[in-house]
């Protein structure tokens, strides 16, 4: 129960970081169409991250940080709101900075292509919350996935300065990318009780999405490993970039001002 | 198949001004008046921008929400706002108006947005309370405008005041749900609502007495009360509802009129207001210098945007 | 007594803020000598914040938050880290975001032009404590404006687009001069009481200070009456931009996040 | 006056290594190696940028210091490091390179920086393990360095030695203070001492065996000891210290060795290591972006400062 509540973590973090780093975007988009797409991304991924939220509290009510006596925090808003740096367990790839819409664009690609293989698999959980969320976001996320997919190829075609941007957007993000399939025990024992997939499993169905984006946008991306760990650790270990502690501490400073709020 | 003489302009503008007398709507394609046209194209366009600048002060507390609910909820909100401003450029571009040349004229300040959305928003309350007063002073506004005379704009409207009679009461219900929390909670809304009462009121523009345009536009239909009937109708609906609340609003001369049958109150600062509409406002540099950098920031996507489409236009079509 | 308080905060909080903004040059100066310039004058700035601050507190002990029992926090650390938004006093002014170096540089002239003035006339306050951190930051406050004055003229006098440049600067940070010489009415009853100077005063030998620095520079404040205030409310009443919530967001995250700590 | 007859170089080279030789110091008009003068410029400006690119992972914590004492300590701090850039610089400079170039190849990627800066910080704990650990094993390195043969080198050595075990004092000192807060204190201590416990023992670069020019820079007197000696220094240094602090060094392998007097200990990632060398490292991306990016923005304030200095030379020598 306790991987189970790890795994949810997991899954939930990185919806909820991503949907904290596109709300950013929010009445900055190149057009209005966009901060109206965007945002509804965000509406998508806030909403699955609740109920995955829920189910960590559910299966492991060890892993809710304590609150104050008489706090009205719900167990979602307590992980959220309440929880320091290390135990957030999202890969690195989700907290990175926007950047320009271009380098966005492509850690929405790169996102929700693996979200997209991985969800489609979840339906299957043994685990009936997990497969909730899998059937109703599957389809959410093909969106996503559809829309990162089509601003990739409009701008690798579009003029040479978006042409350049999208190319180091690539470089910048590609380096992200491989934490996404590292397995972590947590998942391994997971997969093997038939609750998620194996991460390992995911590569070879993303890499041929991905090389269906490319050949569109006649892009290719640089050869280069992934980024280093910290001493073997990364983002599902609790051990993340500077990025999310500035994160966190915006998105947390209302509700830890005030721990007994109600809102 | 000869065409129809043209009629002369006094019979178009005796038809035109037969549907509106009668409340019926004006569609694109009929004649009307240059004044009309332009007036409406200035009220939609600065009503566009209003949506388009107001999601800014509530934006700024998005990524501070203090719980995914209500993350949720303001995410949705802001993002309605950008609907609202797509539905209401469409219907100025239904009149002749191009949406890239009114967004460069809000930029450039020769167009104005509502002043309300110069204010700061300082704590988490003034989400709510931006729903409450803000929105509630909008929707009065608004939804005499759902009758309007020009069908485009008033059908917007509709579905426009439906939406914020929605973001009403969340943000109504938000306060109610920190009221009923802790001491700081309470001091919140309230510092909130003292700070936001008046700059509400001052929403309905200037006393009718300063209000030259107005008699034109209730004549088109464009508009249908005055500002200070408006204003009197926004009091009357909410002092109850600040007292349902438990907040005091921040009017010493606020008071119930049995013979009026409505409340008397003070008079708002109009120097502010006057400062504010002139661009001295505490916010004005900041989101103009927000919606600017946004629209520059963005100017190479959409080129892209616009090369891709042509080539694959120009592939389509060989 | 509350008086002094609210005046002592006033003072440290333009400090304490201003050092925060300054800070957060921190290598990104121009130049390394610029890097380790303005680091000295957030450290002087800190300096007369911190004494000011304990002031405040000895003062008037209702002005500091109360903390959970057991919390090792002095009381400039309870003032700086535990205190909401609305109990900040300082002006706008030195919340303003630092923008490029021509905005900060004639944001640090304009603040350092009126400290100076002020500090010169409060090393006769009648309280000691003022009195003493005013003898003190004299000589800092006269090299911090020195430097800055040195800067505007540099950049005036240097490019086509330094000159441009600290042209918009002086626009845009113009508006928030005027709020350093309204006087609040602690700052009249202060006055009053011969503990530091009326406001008012400061407007005429500010604006001669100035005058020679825009003779030396070519350059012209434009004619804007200062930013509006909030129902007749500004920095000295706690109502301030939108900028500070976020500044104090990040800066009381760490101390927040552990109010037992011991740092 | 006749000039004197230049000695041969092998008269010099001779004069230069008795110099060596005997300990005393080569001064930047005595004639030197061009090897030498090529390995000291590398070696002086990578500990340079050392320095400037080290501002960033510590700096990142300035803003959040959870004391107003604290908050001033660190941004002495990291004021130090940009001022011990600033002394090495100027001794490469006596070497006769240009401080513009030098920077100009530390954003170009061509000089490298101490590899333990790729590593981020994320609690506010690495700003002491970092003080205590980096800045410890930079002072074992760099205490060497300070009877080092080149003069305006090793007296800058001196200097930021003296201050670096100022910093390292502080930071222990800091860690001390949170083993005695709370349990969420000492679990940030302990975490960040997991961290950064390997990546300071690769800082004393790769086992000898695999170090193939300490030869010749010890031969040369710029290197006085090989990396080997140096770590095990380190660690025996270190360990009783991380005992007094209440700390568990992340290594099952480490033990007393009463034979040789000294700790035993574990072997390094190295690959870890080679990756973070390759630029590949956690932050190598982001550190370089950050000192770019500020060298960028800041182009035109050089450029002002430099045309107003040549209008001010002008004005006065007309």
């Amino acid at each position: 129960r306790a991987d189970l509540a790890a795994y949810c973590l997991m899954l939930g973090d990185d919806a909820l970081v991503l949907a904290q780093r596109l709300a950013e975007w929010c009445s900055r988009a190149p057009e209005l169409e966009e901060d109206v797409t965007l945002a509804n991304i965000a509406l998508d991924l806030l909403g699955q991250a609740r109920p995955l939220l829920a189910r960590a509290a559910q299966a492991d009510p060890g892993a809710v940080p304590a609150l104050p006596p008489g706090s009205p925090a719900p167990p979602e808003d307590a992980l959220a709101f309440f929880r320091d740096e290390p135990g957030f367990r999202n890969v690195r790839l989700v907290e990175t900075a926007n950047g320009d819409f271009a380098r966005s664009t492509v850690r929405l690609l790169l996102f929700a292509v693996w979200r997209l293989a991985l969800l489609e698999r979840l339906r299957d959980s043994r685990d009936p919350v997990l497969a909730a969320v899998a059937a109703k976001g599957v389809k959410e996320v093909a969106y996503h996935r559809d829309h990162a997919a089509r601003w990739t190829v409009v701008l690798a075609r579009g003029t040479e300065e978006s042409a350049r941007r999208v190319r180091a957007a690539l470089e910048a993000v590609w380096p992200y990318h491989d934490e996404l399939f590292q397995s972590h025990p947590v998942e391994r024992r997971v997969a093997a009780a038939g609750v998620g997939p194996a991460p390992e499993d995911l590569r070879a169905p993303c890499a041929a999405v991905l090389g269906e984006v490319w050949a569109a946008a006649g892009l290719a991306p640089p050869e280069v490993p992934g980024l280093a760990r910290v001493g073997g650790r990364a983002g599902r270990d609790g051990v993340h970039t500077e990025e999310l502690g500035r994160l966190l501490a915006e998105m947390q400073s209302v509700a830890r001002a005030h721990p007994l709020g109600s809102w | 198949m000869t065409a129809p003489a043209a009629p002369a302009e006094a019979e178009l503008n005796a038809r035109f001004e037969a549907v509106v007398a009668a409340q019926e709507r004006i569609e694109p394609r009929d004649w009307m008046p240059e004044g009309y046209r332009r007036t409406l194209i200035r009220q939609i366009a600065q009503h566009a921008h209003s949506e388009i600048i107001g999601m800014q002060p509530e934006g700024n507390w998005i990524s501070r929400a203090p719980s995914l609910r209500r993350k949720a909820i303001l995410l949705a909100k802001v993002q309605d706002e950008a609907g609202h401003g797509l539905y209401l450029y469409s219907a100025a571009e239904t009149l002749g108006a191009d949406r890239a040349d009114l967004t460069r004229r809000l930029i450039s300040g020769a167009q104005k947005y509502s002043s309300i959305f110069n204010y700061p928003t300082l704590s988490y309350a003034d989400v709510g309370t931006i729903g409450w007063l803000v929105d509630g002073a909008a929707i009065c506004n608004q939804v005499p405008l759902c009758r309007g005379s020009y069908g485009p704009y008033s059908r917007a409207m509709i579905r426009i005041c439906k939406e914020e009679s929605f973001h009403q009461r969340q943000g109504y219900e938000l306060l109610m749900t920190m009221m009923r929390g802790t001491d700081a909670q309470r001091a919140m809304v309230q510092d909130s609502v003292n700070r936001f009462w008046w700059p509400s009121l001052m929403m309905f523009g200037p006393p009718d007495t300063d209000s030259p345009n107005t008699a034109q536009s209730m004549a088109w239909g464009i508009k249908r009360h005055t500002n200070d009937e408006l204003r009197q109708r926004f009091v009357d609906m909410t002092v109850p509802q600040a007292e349902a609340l438990g907040v005091t609003l921040p009017d010493p001369d606020l008071a119930w009129n049995p013979e009026r049958g409505s409340y008397d109150f003070g008079e708002p600062d109009w120097a502010e207001l006057r400062a504010v509409i002139s661009g001295n406002g505490p916010c004005n540099a900041q989101r103009l210098a927000h919606r600017r950098r946004a629209h520059e920031d963005g100017a190479w996507v959409r080129e892209a945007a616009a090369a891709f489409a042509a080539r694959a236009a120009g592939e389509e079509a060989p």
